[in-house]
């Protein structure tokens, strides 16, 4: 698979179309997953309609952790098997992730002022969720602040894998402090704790950020290999004269 | 004048292109915001006193750390002594790249003040004028910071020892910026505020560019 | 750039005795640079022939004597420094180099191109500094000397890195410097091409 | 083993002749830790609650800003090429560096941590423990930095960066020294604190090795 | 320092293509180099002299092509590399160089007085690099060659910097070497005076 996608013309190729496939998928994934999340699910009995929000919610903070894992395979491959392709997807899916962060940082404030009456606590889930927003910024701002590509690439894998030890943090967190933040309801021993209603959508919603993560990664490097073309260019300019 | 815009784009071009622009600053300041809260753990009351305190410093800190290089890398690379070989005056140079880090770094910083003070529990109500007071702030701290960086341009790892050298000087502006969250209505700690800010600016480049032309002899 | 018009700065270094930390490095050198004078600093490593460009260009005080310049108010705004250390900012490219002197320098910013094709880095404009060699980064320096018309050049080692080809630039820029009535001082350890009109042998 | 000697004899003389060795950094420290009383005012209650808290972000701040040029001026001046020319590994170079670098300003800091806990009206029983952490602490925020630095050795004005990127992985080690103050008797947040300060001292040598490989290629 | 015995080390560069960001900068060079070879790298800047050497130490991996040594374990402990930047801390002296080289490079450090003598700055061993002249830099560096004995010498422009006196030193240290059985690959610009055995032209 990887070795197949190696190859960046092979990349650009099956790209192209598969860009605009995952896009509509999205689209129509949404289409489906948010009138079911904002009128067909029921209400929570306890926090009423606010808890609608868990729709946006839980598929970003669930994302979030997933895309840094992605970054965290891609880094490896990049540095054991310098597959350039695989830095290329780990920098462009940075910024996803980094923006999904965000949206679980902020959906999750917004959601607590009315059910834990506070926009923000220092707990053991929310502090770490931060931490690996700054992470993620910390691998962003490293990415834009060394000029020789190739040298980027390498490091920020480097940064990406030491920042691993923070997923399994950042997931356990509810069990090993105790926190406002409600444990593990879905993924967890013993079958989902969410009645069935609210977990359809949810996946639902679950799938739809997928493909559109998928849509924009694929935009993200083809963006960047264009760029790179277009840098090649004004080298081999610089040679021939 | 061109000289002085010469100047100017060029640090913001370097501002920009290297360190990720303003990422990195308002990073780091969001990264320092959290430090304390970290360490102090869940006590709301404690946050609410402590967090506009906290901002001002991280603030402080993270102007500290991009001027750190500002003249040193200008004294190492030979560059310094092209600025003394122009037509402005080496005061009003030292302003443009003052001027430019404050628009690179200091802006960005302040608006980064807001998510920052959430994070710390402050009212909401307060955040306008916290970012507000964070921009005159950056510029004081700049102001200042020129000096100490212009002073220990020589020094190897000279980082701590700017910082050393302009911390006291941080102080009022400290007290005043974290005073201003406090009495909302009266703007008193807002003047005073701006005040030092504005001796801070005028002053800073006079004595930087003395230490300066001390760094080249 | 106007090589029609004619340089009238001259200077003459009077007694000069120049020291570093506690040492004296040479005492009461004296001589003149008449328009179109090519001066040449020779000595020894370590003699002093940097030190004595800084004081010309008036970045240290001597110990004593003096640097007396004529036909020059300013002498800052009148003289051009090449020093060891280029003065280059790795993330920014050749082209914002040679703009940014232009500016600073009081320059012409449309003479950029032109100089950077003169020192034989157009077809490099566009690459960041920190990836240029030895004597790209040097040739880059050189193009400073055309960007902004200044009568006095200061030059140390002005050689050290370039080509055969970048010598004969140099050398040919040292020749239309002086065809237009410029001064040229510079710390050669081998000759540069062009004859000086005088050849200054520093001793301890 | 020379080798080793040779590169941690020189970074103590660099530490020691160039900024001030460990006076600026525990001048820093100090001037960190009074900053905030002034900011946050003379409330003793609120100053013993975040006396400890406060002390641990001065002293992360510390490390990072000591940090920063590290590995960045062997980048440039070259001898960062020589350190790959020698027959001990370049992991156990990094620590040799590390550990001069800890002796050097770490130890002095942790000492520095006694007035400075005094100035913060923290109990005087806690005094020796807070000293002993933060020895210990400062051992772990050097192993998390040398990563940050060698990351971020080739950028300009790398300061912020390694701020940014170091920040995170200061948390742990954040919370569990500051929590010492707090469970004397148990000794639990002590133990935890060690434990990742061993882990960062351990890993951090090898990432940041493999990071000067590549800075160098 | 044991002048008598013989170094049996060479290498042989086998189809060296190297590239810099996007770009190549020379395909397909060969070349060996015997014990008491001296060979001479030369052409324009930018052509790609320095990073050769620096692929040649190991420091870069070729975009194809290989180096290959003999009667040498491990290259990295048998080389040494003067670059352009020396590698100088500013703060210490010339003799804690000497001596921290000794000590990194496997040395004996009581050969770092006489290697500080031979290249003629016992005199100033106490100043701080910092106020080191650009030559007195440059000799200080060469007495990285003398206090650890490595069979293949890398230089990069190593007359650079340097007067007359040093020149004649650095041809001299040269000629040991290769009577020691020792490998010079050096970059010039122009003659450092031994007669090279190999001169490789490179052209982009
Ligand atoms: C800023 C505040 C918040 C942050 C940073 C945050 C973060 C997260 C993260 C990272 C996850 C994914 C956990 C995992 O997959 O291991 C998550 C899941 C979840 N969060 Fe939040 N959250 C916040 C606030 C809230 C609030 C206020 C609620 C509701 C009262 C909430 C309800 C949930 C639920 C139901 C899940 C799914 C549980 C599971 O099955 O994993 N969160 N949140
Ligand atoms: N990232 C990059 N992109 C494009 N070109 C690059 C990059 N890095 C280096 N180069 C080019 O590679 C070459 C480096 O060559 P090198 O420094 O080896 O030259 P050299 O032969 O030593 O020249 P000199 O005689 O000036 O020292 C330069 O032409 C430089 O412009
Ligand atoms: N603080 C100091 N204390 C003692 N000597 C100093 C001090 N600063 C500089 N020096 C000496 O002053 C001299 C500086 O000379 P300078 O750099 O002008 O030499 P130069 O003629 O340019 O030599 P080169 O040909 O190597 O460039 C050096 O010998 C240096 O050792
Ligand atoms: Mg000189
Ligand atoms: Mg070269």
């Amino acid at each position: 698979m990887i070795a197949f996608l190696a190859n960046p013309q092979r990349f650009m190729a099956l790209s192209a179309w598969a860009t605009p496939l995952l896009g509509a998928i999205a689209v129509l994934l949404f289409a489906i997953g948010v009138p079911w999340a904002l009128f067909v699910a029921p209400a929570d009995y306890q926090q009423g309609e606010s808890a609608r929000i868990m729709f946006v919610h839980v598929p970003a903070s669930w994302w979030a952790l997933m895309i840094y894992a992605f970054m965290g395979v891609t880094s490896l491959v990049g540095l054991v098997w310098r597959h350039a392709l695989a830095d290329v997807a780990a920098r462009a899916a940075a910024p996803i992730g980094a923006t999904l962060a965000g949206l679980s940082l902020v959906t999750g404030s917004i959601w607590g002022a009315p059910t834990w009456g506070t926009w923000w606590e220092w707990d053991g889930r929310l502090t770490s969720m931060l931490v690996l927003f700054i992470v993620y910024l910390g691998y962003i701002a490293l990415w834009a602040a060394i000029e020789d590509e190739t040298k980027a690439a390498r490091l920020a894998a480097i940064l990406c894998l030491a920042g691993l030890v923070n997923l399994p943090i950042v997931h356990f967190s509810v069990t090993w402090w105790s926190t406002l933040h409600q444990p593990a309801s879905v993924f967890r021993a013993g079958g989902p704790a969410i009645d069935r209603s609210m977990l359809w959508p949810l996946f639902v919603m679950a799938l739809a950020y997928l493909a559109l993560f998928g849509a924009l990664l694929l935009c993200g490097m083809r963006a960047i290999i264009y760029r790179r073309r277009a840098q090649a260019a004004i080298a081999r300019r610089a040679r021939s004269a | 004048m061109s000289a002085l815009y010469a100047v100017f784009r060029r640090e913001l071009a370097l501002a920009w292109s290297a360190g990720g622009g303003a990422i990195a600053p308002v990073g780091f300041f969001l990264g320092a915001t959290t430090l304390l809260p970290l360490a102090i753990g869940a006590d709301h009351e404690l946050l609410r006193k402590a967090g506009p305190p906290l901002v001002w410093v991280a603030a402080a800190l993270a102007a500290l750390m991009t001027l750190e290089r500002l003249f040193q890398a200008d004294l190492e690379d030979g560059s310094l002594e092209q600025l003394f070989l122009c037509a402005a005056p080496l005061e009003l140079i030292v302003l443009a790249k003052g001027a430019a880090l404050w628009l690179a770094v200091g802006v960005p910083l302040a608006l980064a003040g807001a998510p920052a003070a959430i994070a710390l529990q402050a009212p909401t109500a307060l955040i306008p004028l916290t970012v507000a007071s964070l921009a005159v702030g950056m510029a004081g701290f700049i102001g200042v910071g020129l000096v100490g960086a212009a002073v220990s341009a020589g020094v190897r790892r000279g980082g701590v020892l700017i910082a050393l050298i302009v911390l006291p000087f941080f102080a009022p502006l400290l007290i005043f910026g974290a005073g201003v969250a406090d009495e909302v209505q009266a703007g008193g700690p807002f003047f005073l505020l701006s005040g030092c800010a504005l001796g801070a600016v005028g002053l800073g480049p006079i004595l930087a560019a003395a230490a300066l032309r001390i760094q080249a002899g | 750039m106007g090589g029609d018009h004619h340089f009238q700065a001259s200077l003459s270094v009077e007694r000069l005795t120049l020291a570093r930390g506690q040492r004296t490095l040479f005492s009461n050198l004296s001589f003149e640079a008449a328009p179109g004078a090519f001066v040449e600093l020779r000595g020894p490593n370590g003699v002093g022939k940097t030190t004595l460009l800084r004081a010309i260009a008036g970045f240290l005080r001597p110990a004593s004597g003096r640097v007396a310049f004529a036909h020059i108010e300013e002498p800052a705004l009148a003289l051009h420094f090449l020093a060891h250390r280029d003065g280059l900012k790795a993330p920014l490219d050749a082209r914002a180099h040679v703009r940014f002197w232009a500016g600073l320098l009081g320059g012409r910013s449309d003479a950029a191109d032109t100089a950077l094709a003169r020192v034989g880095l157009h077809a490099i404009a566009d690459l960041p500094a920190r990836v240029l060699s030895q004597g790209q980064a040097r040739r880059l320096s050189l193009a400073r000397l055309l960007v902004a018309e200044r009568p006095l050049w200061l030059l140390d080692e002005p050689a050290s890195g370039l080509d055969t080809g970048g010598r004969a630039l140099l050398a040919a820029l040292i020749d239309e410097h002086r065809a237009r009535g410029g001064v040229v001082i510079a710390a050669v350890h081998d000759d540069l091409g062009p004859g000086p009109t005088r050849a200054i042998e520093l001793t301890p």
